[in-house]
């Protein structure tokens, strides 16, 4: 019981600093490329976590199911509309940053 | 603690419900209102939550993030180049009404004070309990859905009467047209779609299901499908020409038909609007939600396209010819 | 024998619900049998309509809690004298209006989607007002606002150009405001008392800040969706640039169901509180609707903006009754503000069909440029004279009785100051009407094109006749308008010293 | 006064912010917007002020709410189909008689 | 338990609120656009919490909706059509 709910506490507090990377991405990051890695990469995980721990706790399967099928989706839809965002915003004439 | 975080979400969520709608109404940048505009719907859906309202919450999540959201993308590519035509044409009482602004900014100040301090307030019962108490008559034990199917069926059946004549409305004004670019679609969008529309469609059902013992129901459901039309639309399926005729009319008004017709029946049969058979047979009224279910993702997703098939049985909505070409 | 029994037991102010609204599906459905459908459907909601009448003048008042789930619970549909005078009304207007559009829509003409479009919409704001005469729930009366205001809006947009759909979309916005201000006001009622049932609520309602409140924003909500002056500015472009039968659909009937709301939230939910200066508010804006109205109507070049102007003017009259209903006034103004609501709407749409029918006929509506449009035609001219009568209030009609009543009212309260502006309000409207026949009806230089088909010239002489007769006839709808009403007292046809 | 309040106060600001921008915004997005914030802000004052702390909320407010919210959608349907509408004819007559003043 | 489900739906309200800097500022709509859809992520995982929280599984099923829907939009705004971002002259306020 002890066991569950520390390890729950511990992803939850590894997804919380996901998300806060995330963010910290969103609004540091020098251009809409770059940023596009915050929305794929951290928040997408910070959800899986929050997700991995929500099902250590959940008591029937299908409650597990119904987290990981909305896990799977977020996934799925954000790699998606990440790669269509960067397509539109390539056509626009946007060039991605370099650091020189 | 909990209590203390809950006071605090429920703090920021209003805070930056009202700061948001400030800054989407003040900018000049459509395209950023309209952004924010979808932000404001994901934040009320979470306000609804707060306030245990899930079936709110789906249909905000629904409409609010999904259907609301194309509509003002799709409208924005007619309405965001320069914002002279975009203008009201009329002028005059403008500048007169600026003598009102102390009085606006007064006003909500006030009613705020009096909401909070009327003794009236969360004094009296509301209707849950009387509500609750009946439910074992009807056919149905989630208390929304009773309320909408049943006690206030009456409301329902005229609601189901606004949206079929907003779609009526959209189309008196002009025939359809394309919608979308014509560029070419990334693959990887037609891979999204394959996996999203069964789940989509599944869920849908779900909701259906579940609207009759908990949250959920012909609304949220119908309006979910109108979403996975939406999707379809967007890339670039159609409904053939010889569809768009009267099976589309037909498909439009069939669930308004029907609910009409039970209530004249009822009507008919027993004197009263909407007096259900045997005390609300569930069977009748999860006909009545199926039906109802179609005929509100056709009327939403026809009221996103915005405009009326052409008489020429052509596809619906048409595709541009012309990549570079004109509109229309 | 049994088929009439059948039909007599018929709550048939329900059905005078369900029967446009099935009408507005089929129409939809079916868009090559509008025409024949859509009249079909005028006639039975007109003989429906007699049947309501006949029922409420034998039963005294009709109710009927929908689904069998009474107050609070269920929403109960209730027709009073009002709501039947006013189903009455609308059915009688509407019938004759669909006559006019069968002849104004032609369904065979170059641009059939009018004709296609104009059907369903009509018979929905027809389902909306019916449905709102008859309702007893304050969230239901919200759902019929906008059933009708949204079918009227895309009515406006009809005609097409760019000044009726941007009128139509202003329109659209200030009802939408209006409503929404509307219903915050119902949500503090419920928050507060927990009912949205009218009777429940006029007997548990306390006055007290939060219900004073609530009052404010309904009644804000609705002085804009009624168009009272100042809130008027979105009626004259409207009604104005809107097709014609439109138009009368517009001036006769839409404007009236917001008003018929607050009737029902003054005389019955609010009819225990002090509302003193409010009354006077109220009454001082219609004072100023009815002279500003007037004016502006007397400034306008074009005949349906003049018209407009005086529906303006007009619907000041209807805020005069709140002031001057006192106690021993109540049932006079109640009867007074049910005839003019009766015979501005037979005055009011005959005449914009007649405006409709001389822009068919001369292409234009300019009153500067009409001379000779009604001059071959000569049935146009009377019907215009005599819907004049009843706008003037000029005996016997309607509007004459109608507004004798206010006066008796006036000097029976003391109120001897709104005398002055119902008089300069009959001598304004006396003017301005008299423009308009003295250009388009006197000067007759018979150069114009022939007239359009019998139907756009016949029917509107019923409506103005019925409004002509209205005041001679007067005992039977007073009667009817009495029947179940939140008044009571003698109506004082004689003023006494 | 108890933590749900808020949330009607919230509603009353948005309310009223609303309506300012529907009077002063002049861009017709923008009203539109604005009416949808109006809406907003009457549903939060609605269920904001029946819930009640501790129990589950009312059902027969969230029926209307729920029939406010899809009233609102269809009213915005129809008003953007207008503005369209509008801006279209406001472009043919521009083209067809000005066409050289189409900036404003 | 419930405290910190609470504590983090108010961290992720929160990064939810400063990330609207994002849709402020822009530069571009692809900016915009892109950090509405993060707040879709964000937005589904105060759901998930807030229904585990309060054990109302019907929390969850608002989750599944909006997991569902938060491409929608964004393919909307891929799908219509725009002139190039330097065209779009930004109007002067015309709320003065």
């Amino acid at each position: 019981m002890f066991l569950r709910d520390a390890t729950t506490c511990l992803l939850l507090l590894a997804a919380a600093s996901f998300f806060l990377a995330g963010l910290v991405g969103l609004l540091r990051f020098p251009d809409v490329f770059c940023r596009l890695h915050a929305l794929t990469k951290a928040d997408n995980l910070g959800l899986g976590l929050v997700c991995i721990a929500l099902i250590i706790q959940a008591d029937s399967w299908h409650g597990a199911v119904r987290l990981l099928l909305t896990w799977f989706l977020v996934l799925v839809s954000g790699a998606t509309v990440a790669h269509l965002i960067a397509r539109k915003a390539l056509q626009q004439g946007q060039t991605p940053w370099r650091n020189r | 603690m909990t209590l203390l975080f809950g006071h605090l979400i429920d703090l920021l969520l209003a805070v930056s419900l009202t700061v948001l709608a400030w800054r989407l109404l003040a900018t000049s940048d459509l395209f950023k209102a309209t952004v924010l505009f979808i932000a404001f719907g994901l934040l009320m859906a979470l306000a609804w939550v707060r306030l245990d309202a899930p079936d709110l919450a789906l249909a905000e999540a629904v409409i609010g993030a999904g259907i609301t959201g194309v509509l003002l993308l799709t409208a924005l590519r007619h309405l965001d180049s320069g914002a002279r035509v975009a203008r009201m044409s009329g002028r005059s009482g403008r500048r007169s009404l600026r003598v009102l602004l102390p009085a606006l900014g007064i006003m909500p100040a006030l009613l705020v004070l009096l909401c909070l301090s009327s003794p009236h307030i969360r004094s009296t019962a509301g209707l849950t309990a009387s509500v609750i108490e009946r439910l074992d008559q009807i056919g149905t034990d989630h208390p929304v859905t009773a309320v909408l199917l049943d006690f206030r069926a009456y409301d329902t059946l005229l609601e189901t009467a606004v949206l079929l004549l907003a779609v009526v409305a959209v189309w008196s004004l002009h025939p359809v047209r394309p919608i979308f670019s014509p560029e070419p679609i990334s693959p990887a969008q037609r891979g999204l779609l394959r996996l999203l529309l069964p789940v989509l469609i599944m869920t849908s059902l779900y909701l259906f299901w579940r609207g009759s013992h908990a949250p959920g129901g012909a609304f949220q459901a119908g309006a979910l499908l109108a979403a996975g039309l939406l999707l379809l639309l967007l890339s670039e399926q159609r409904l053939p020409g010889r569809w768009s005729g009267m099976f589309l009319r037909l498909l439009l008004a069939g669930g308004f038909m029907i609910f009409l017709l039970v209530a004249a029946g009822a009507l008919v049969g027993t004197g009263t609007l909407l007096d259900y058979p045997g005390g609300g047979a569930s069977w009748l009224l999860l006909s009545i939600e199926a039906a109802l279910s179609l005929s509100i993702a056709a009327l939403l997703a026809t009221a996103v396209i915005g405009g009326r098939p052409s008489d020429r049985s052509t596809e619906f909505p048409p595709r541009r010819k012309d990549p570079a070409g004109e509109e229309g | 024998m049994i088929l009439a029994d059948f039909l007599l037991a018929q709550p048939w102010f329900v059905w005078l619900i369900l029967l446009p609204l099935g009408g507005a599906a089929s129409t939809f459905v079916l868009p090559r049998r509008v025409a024949p459908i859509g009249f079909c459907c005028a006639l039975l909601i007109l003989a429906g309509a007699v049947f309501s009448v006949c029922q409420l003048a034998a039963t005294g008042s009709l109710t009927q809690a929908a689904g069998h789930w009474s107050a609070p619970l269920g929403i109960v549909l209730r027709a009073d004298g009002l709501a039947v005078v006013m189903l009455a009304t609308t059915a009688g207007v509407g019938f004759i209006i669909s006559c006019y559009a069968l002849g104004y829509f032609p369904a065979r003409g170059h641009e059939p989607s009018r004709a296609r479009y104009f059907w369903p919409l009509w018979l929905f704001v027809w389902a909306g007002c019916n449905a709102l005469y008859v309702s007893a729930d304050l969230f239901n009366l919200y759902v019929t606002l906008e059933i009708v205001t949204l079918a009227a809006v895309a009515l406006t947009a009809l005609e097409g150009g760019a000044p009726a759909v941007g009128a139509a979309l202003r329109y659209l916005l200030t009802s939408l405001v209006g409503s929404l201000t509307y219903l915050a006001g119902v949500a503090l009622l419920y928050a507060g008392w927990g009912t949205v049932d009218l009777s429940l609520l006029s007997q548990v309602l306390t006055e007290d800040p939060l219900s004073r409140t609530a009052m404010a924003l309904m009644i804000c909500g609705l002085l804009l969706k009624s168009a009272l002056f100042p809130l008027h500015f979105w009626l004259p472009p409207a009604h104005g640039k809107a097709p014609a039968p439109v138009s009368a659909i517009l001036s006769a009937l839409v404007v009236k169901t917001a008003y018929v709301v607050l009737l029902r939230l003054w005389f019955e939910v609010f009819a225990s509180f002090d509302r003193a200066m409010t009354a006077h508010l109220l009454g001082a804006l219609g004072s100023a609707a009815i002279i500003w109205g007037s004016l502006m109507a007397l400034r306008q070049e074009r005949l349906k903006l003049l018209i407009a102007y005086s529906t303006v003017a007009q619907i000041g009259y209807l805020f005069l009754v709140f002031p001057l209903a006192g106690a021993e006034t109540a049932a006079t103004v109640w009867t007074a503000v049910i005839l003019f609501m009766v015979a501005h709407a037979c005055g009011k749409a005959a005449m914009f069909l007649v405006a409709g029918t001389i822009q068919q006929t001369a292409g234009h509506d300019r009153i500067s440029q009409m001379a000779g449009a009604g001059g071959p035609i000569g049935v146009l001219a009377v019907v215009f004279a005599l819907a004049s009568v009843t706008i003037i209030g000029l005996p016997p009609s309607g509007g004459f009785f109608a507004k004798w009543l206010l006066l008796n009212a006036a000097l029976a309260t003391g109120q001897w100051w709104y005398c002055p502006v119902i008089l300069t309000g009959s001598l304004l409207a006396a003017a301005y009407v008299t423009r308009v026949l003295s250009w388009a009806f006197l000067d007759v230089r018979r150069n114009v094109c022939p007239v359009s088909s019998r139907v756009m010239k016949w029917p509107p002489l019923a409506l103005c006749l019925v409004a002509l007769l209205l005041g001679l006839a007067a005992y039977g709808p007073v009667r009817v308008a009495l029947t179940g009403a939140p008044v009571t007292g003698h109506v004082l046809v004689e003023q006494r010293p | 006064m108890n933590d749900l309040s808020v949330y009607a106060a919230a509603g009353i600001l948005l309310f009223f912010i609303g309506l300012y921008a529907l009077f002063f915004r002049r861009q017709l997005l923008s009203k539109i917007l604005a009416a949808n914030v109006m809406g907003s802000g009457v549903f939060l004052i609605f269920i904001g002020l029946v819930k009640q702390p501790g129990q589950s909320t009312d059902p027969v407010p969230q029926a209307m709410v729920l029939t406010g919210i899809i009233v609102t959608l269809c009213f915005t349907a129809a008003a953007i189909a207008l503005a369209i509408r509008l801006k279209e004819l406001n472009e043919e007559h521009h083209s067809a008689t000005r066409p050289e003043d189409d900036f404003g | 338990m419930t405290g910190l489900y609470l504590g983090l739906s108010l961290l992720l309200l929160a990064t939810i609120v400063l990330g609207l800097v994002r849709i402020l500022r822009g530069p571009t709509a692809a900016d915009r656009m892109l950090a509405a859809q993060l707040f879709g992520t964000t937005t589904v995982a105060i759901l998930l919490l807030l229904g585990q929280a309060t054990s109302n599984q019907a929390l969850w099923d608002v989750a599944l909706v909006f997991a569902l829907l938060t491409a929608i939009a964004a393919i909307a705004f891929v799908r219509r059509d725009l002139e190039p971002e330097q065209n779009k002259k930004e109007d002067g306020d015309v709320s003065a």
